[in-house]
């Protein structure tokens, strides 16, 4: 392994804290990361150096804001491997960057017989977005189903064959399932997607952080993540689309930034990304983002998604152990991201998520945002233990101990 | 753990695990449901009324043990009850809840008085009773099965 | 005077610095104000202690980001003395809150015949929406006049009430004009507004962070602001909405933490604020926005509006003495925001930025956002001088010189 | 203000004064225009042909000194010139503003070196040459008063 994962933790100053008197272990990594030193400076000293309106200026400051929001967004194209940086668009997060896509493209693209695909593991944000505009443009929003009683089995690709007889115009699929686990195989899928005539968008919200991510080679038509969910800031998201697809949409919001000419009577609009911009950009957390990219690369994103499935897979295992758990999600010895989903008969996940808390260790507990899928495998809600480039194995054991005193105070174990 | 014990006090955990009224109602002629939608949790209070009192009463749902317990504490608490007097047991439980202080006389509702030091788990606690007090505001009208 | 102004530049990191051999003198705060160390520090604190999701989580990290969060509203709800903080809505910025109420509102509401009044002096981000909810619904859109060759005489009035005899649904306008400095009477135009059955929406982008707001007393329905205007950070602002009518809108966009709950056949919303709040907040930008207004309000926002307006006076004389210049907006003696926009025959805008960076002046170049008003002053573009708080009479000194310089360089004085 | 008089040099501050060939051309048979609506300048370019050379050259449009002067010295550049010539003065003229680097013959455009230190106004001083590009490539065709 290229880098020592056990000292990484220094580099989180959030980190270094007791709760309820025991170190913190922060096993929810897939609701929102932590953020290193560099990426908490690189917001401070541009506050403290460059801040300044972007675009319009001439001014000193005003030039180098402008050039530290264009060089994040440069940054941003390579992260991805995007073929030029107009094809990134600055969003508040992932949800903003589907919504766009929603009612940018969808809204003006689809009518009634047309049909977006999306899967049933697919979060809130990947899926709301969907019904709704179906809903405002009749056209029809189906599921690629998800196979087994605990979806190990992943999604029903035979199925999605089917799905592509009807007239689809969109596929929009999460790359990596953040109540699952799962990997899903986004370069075939967009080519299944591409071979029926459909356009795809991948939810990025859970990959963009967690392994090298080359949007040419998935071939996908859009990609969209939030940089709160891989050591960057709230606030800022992204928004992949290619430049041909980008520039015939329509803007989503007007206002400042995005126009090329307004007159009284009506207005024109610049190309993407500006036609998406309107308004005054988030400069600072677009220059923090920046800083995250460089973090997680000088880690190196092969070995940081390596070392977070191994966690999981130790997770995995030591809880494969305990008494009336089911876990969701790949089986063992199968790919799995970093986190581990579970649930147990007769102890609620939240009653685990209180406990745990109690012995430092933050769980989350709930729907996840899939509450159509937890319906499905009729599970309320299940406790989620998620990993990041900080963990370690020693918060593994942390994680399985305060379980087994929970199991045991409710008379489980 | 001296937190979570208050939290979890030995009433809570034997609702939890031995819920009393627990189900429908076959006769109910009042009905309201609750949801907690940052959590999941759901419930929903079937009465079978006797004149302006609770005669029968069930819940059904699903939730934490902290409402899970409630909804069964508070079945065996509002049996035989008008609105009125639910209404007044309801107020000196959310009082409970939220304070912390414990009521002056005994009763097992006092078991809920650690929920107060976890704000986040107040909501789990008066799921139930949301639900009661909704369903005994209504009009008696059959229950659809 | 209750706070010695002259001393306030210190709590600011940025001002400490030099252009062009100059200290800086940051007259460009109309398009974004400078943050104290305390805005700076309460956003590194956040990510250094409480960093977390909010809303969905239980352990005690996301219950300390969650109290942050909404104790960041009830305090804007404060700031501009909102009924409650559900009135409070978090976006990114003026530009998304006014394109949230025009599709999240308007473009439920609207019909062919139905009329939206704008101003003349509006910023495109208060324009645009209108004109693209009104093209997509084929309503109207309608400007109230400013009066004067320069723009001095404000908005017409008289012209106004003659637009209410049509059937106008909305009013929207900006308080003060990022362009003019015009102060609008923004309780009036409220009351006539709403006599004649038309909802309000002010654009409170230059005064939220320099006079006291009061909602109620202004009587509007809707009133949106930007965080970094005010010494807060990039990323953040406020839709405030009356309670009524933000509960019957439409949600704008999809996603987690909006919903009540989601079936793969369709969903329902929660009611506001979270219906308009999908996604993963900007936490620590709200966060920021909070130690902003405490610090506004430690100094107190009327003294700041005043020294502001008593700057502006300032510059307004010494420039009025210029050969060859045209001012925009009030006269002398008359009520002024704290800027000054102004342009001078045979000297572009543009080179006196560039003149004025050299001398470490930050000035503002072009059509503010305003292409309509400047087309029909016949200008093409004008200079802006814009003050805050940690200005001082010094940097009026410094502007003038450097302006005269110029006008020598170019031959005109 | 060292770097300001390079950029604003005596060549700039004539041209920009007085602007050689402003004006459309009456008899023009091809016109092209550019904006910069980062900053509102706006150029249009005029010509009339003789046969594939540039006969008559104009300009018309506002923007700052640099713009206007750039524009003015271009039409006396390009006038007399084909497409091709065009594109190579076009060329060596962006290589200057974009590096700095001084032409190897003299030639006043050498003037715009110093745009190169100023990097947000180089779109200033390449508008106009964009718009005489673009209008040199069009098709002859009767220009519309
Ligand atoms: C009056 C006015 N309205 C709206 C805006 C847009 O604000 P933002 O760019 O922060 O969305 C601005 C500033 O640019 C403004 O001055
Ligand atoms: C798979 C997936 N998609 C979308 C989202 C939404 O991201 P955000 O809340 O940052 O908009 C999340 C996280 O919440 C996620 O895990």
């Amino acid at each position: 392994m290229s880098c020592d994962f056990s000292n990484l933790r220094l580099d989180f100053p959030v980190l270094d804290q007791h709760v309820g008197g025991h170190p913190l272990v922060y096993l929810d990594n897939a609701a929102t990361t932590h953020k290193p030193r560099a990426v908490i400076d690189a917001i401070a000293r541009f506050y403290e150096r460059d801040n300044s309106n972007v675009h319009r200026g001439l001014h000193a400051l005003s030039m180098r804001a402008t050039d530290g929001y264009e060089a994040a967004r440069e940054r941003t194209a390579k992260f991805i491997n995007a073929s030029e940086s107009a094809e990134v668009v600055f969003t508040s997060g992932t949800t903003a960057s589907v919504n766009l896509v929603a009612q940018g493209w969808a809204r003006d693209n689809l009518q009634p017989g047309d049909v977006v695909v999306c899967t049933e593991m697919e979060h809130h944000s990947n899926m709301v977005p969907w019904q709704i505009v179906c809903q405002q443009t009749g056209a029809t929003l189906r599921y690629i189903p998800v196979l087994g009683e605990n979806a190990e089995g992943g999604l029903d690709l035979a199925a999605f064959d089917e799905l592509l007889k009807e007239k689809v115009k969109l596929v929009a699929f999460t790359h990596i399932s953040n109540t699952l686990g799962t990997i899903n195989p986004a370069a075939e899928i967009c080519a299944k997607a591409k071979a029926a005539g459909a356009l795809t968008l991948v939810d990025g919200a859970q990959s963009a952080g967690h392994e090298n991510v080359d949007v040419q080679a998935m071939d996908c038509d859009f990609y969209v993540f939030s940089g709160h969910k891989m050591a960057a800031p709230t606030g800022i998201g992204v928004l992949y689309g290619r430049k041909a697809l980008l520039d015939a949409m329509s803007p989503w919001q007007g206002g400042g930034g995005m126009i090329s000419t307004v007159a009284y009577e009506g207005s024109q609009w610049k190309p993407s990304p500006e036609r998406f911009e309107a308004g005054t950009p988030n400069v600072a957390d677009a220059i923090g983002l920046h800083a995250a990219m460089d973090y997680l690369d000088s880690v190196g994103r092969p070995a940081i998604g390596r070392h977070e499935s191994e966690l999981a897979a130790l997770a995995y295992d030591a809880l494969s152990d305990l008494p009336g758990i089911r876990i969701l999600g790949p089986g063992e010895g199968q790919p799995r991201a970093g986190l581990v989903s579970f649930a147990f008969e007769g102890v609620h996940a939240h009653d685990v998520v209180t406990f745990a808390d109690q012995d430092g260790v933050a769980l989350r507990g709930g729907h996840h945002c899939n509450q159509p899928l937890m319906r499905k495998l009729g599970l309320p809600s299940t406790t989620r233990a998620s990993f990041y480039l900080y963990n370690t194995p020693a918060d593994v054991d942390a994680l399985v101990a305060s379980i087994r005193r929970i199991l045991k105070f409710f008379g489980v174990e | 753990m001296s937190d979570l014990t208050d939290l979890y006090q030995a009433v809570i955990l034997d609702h939890n695990k031995r819920p009393r009224n627990r189900g429908r109602v076959p006769q109910a002629t009042r009905v309201a449901s609750g949801d907690n939608p940052t959590c999941g949790d759901n419930c929903t209070v079937y009465l079978q009324m006797d004149g302006d009192r609770i005669g029968k009463i069930g819940f059904d749902g699903s939730g934490c043990a902290i409402s899970q317990a409630s909804a069964s504490l508070m079945t065996t608490q509002l049996a035989g009850k008008t609105l009125a007097e639910a209404e007044g047991q309801f107020a000196e439980f959310r009082d409970i809840v939220t304070t912390g202080k414990e009521p002056e006389e005994f009763s097992e509702v006092a078991a809920f008085a650690g929920v107060h030091a976890f704000p986040a788990r107040i909501k789990c606690a008066t799921l139930s009773w949301h639900a009661a007090i909704d369903a005994l505001k209504k009009p008696d009208s059959p229950v659809e099965e």
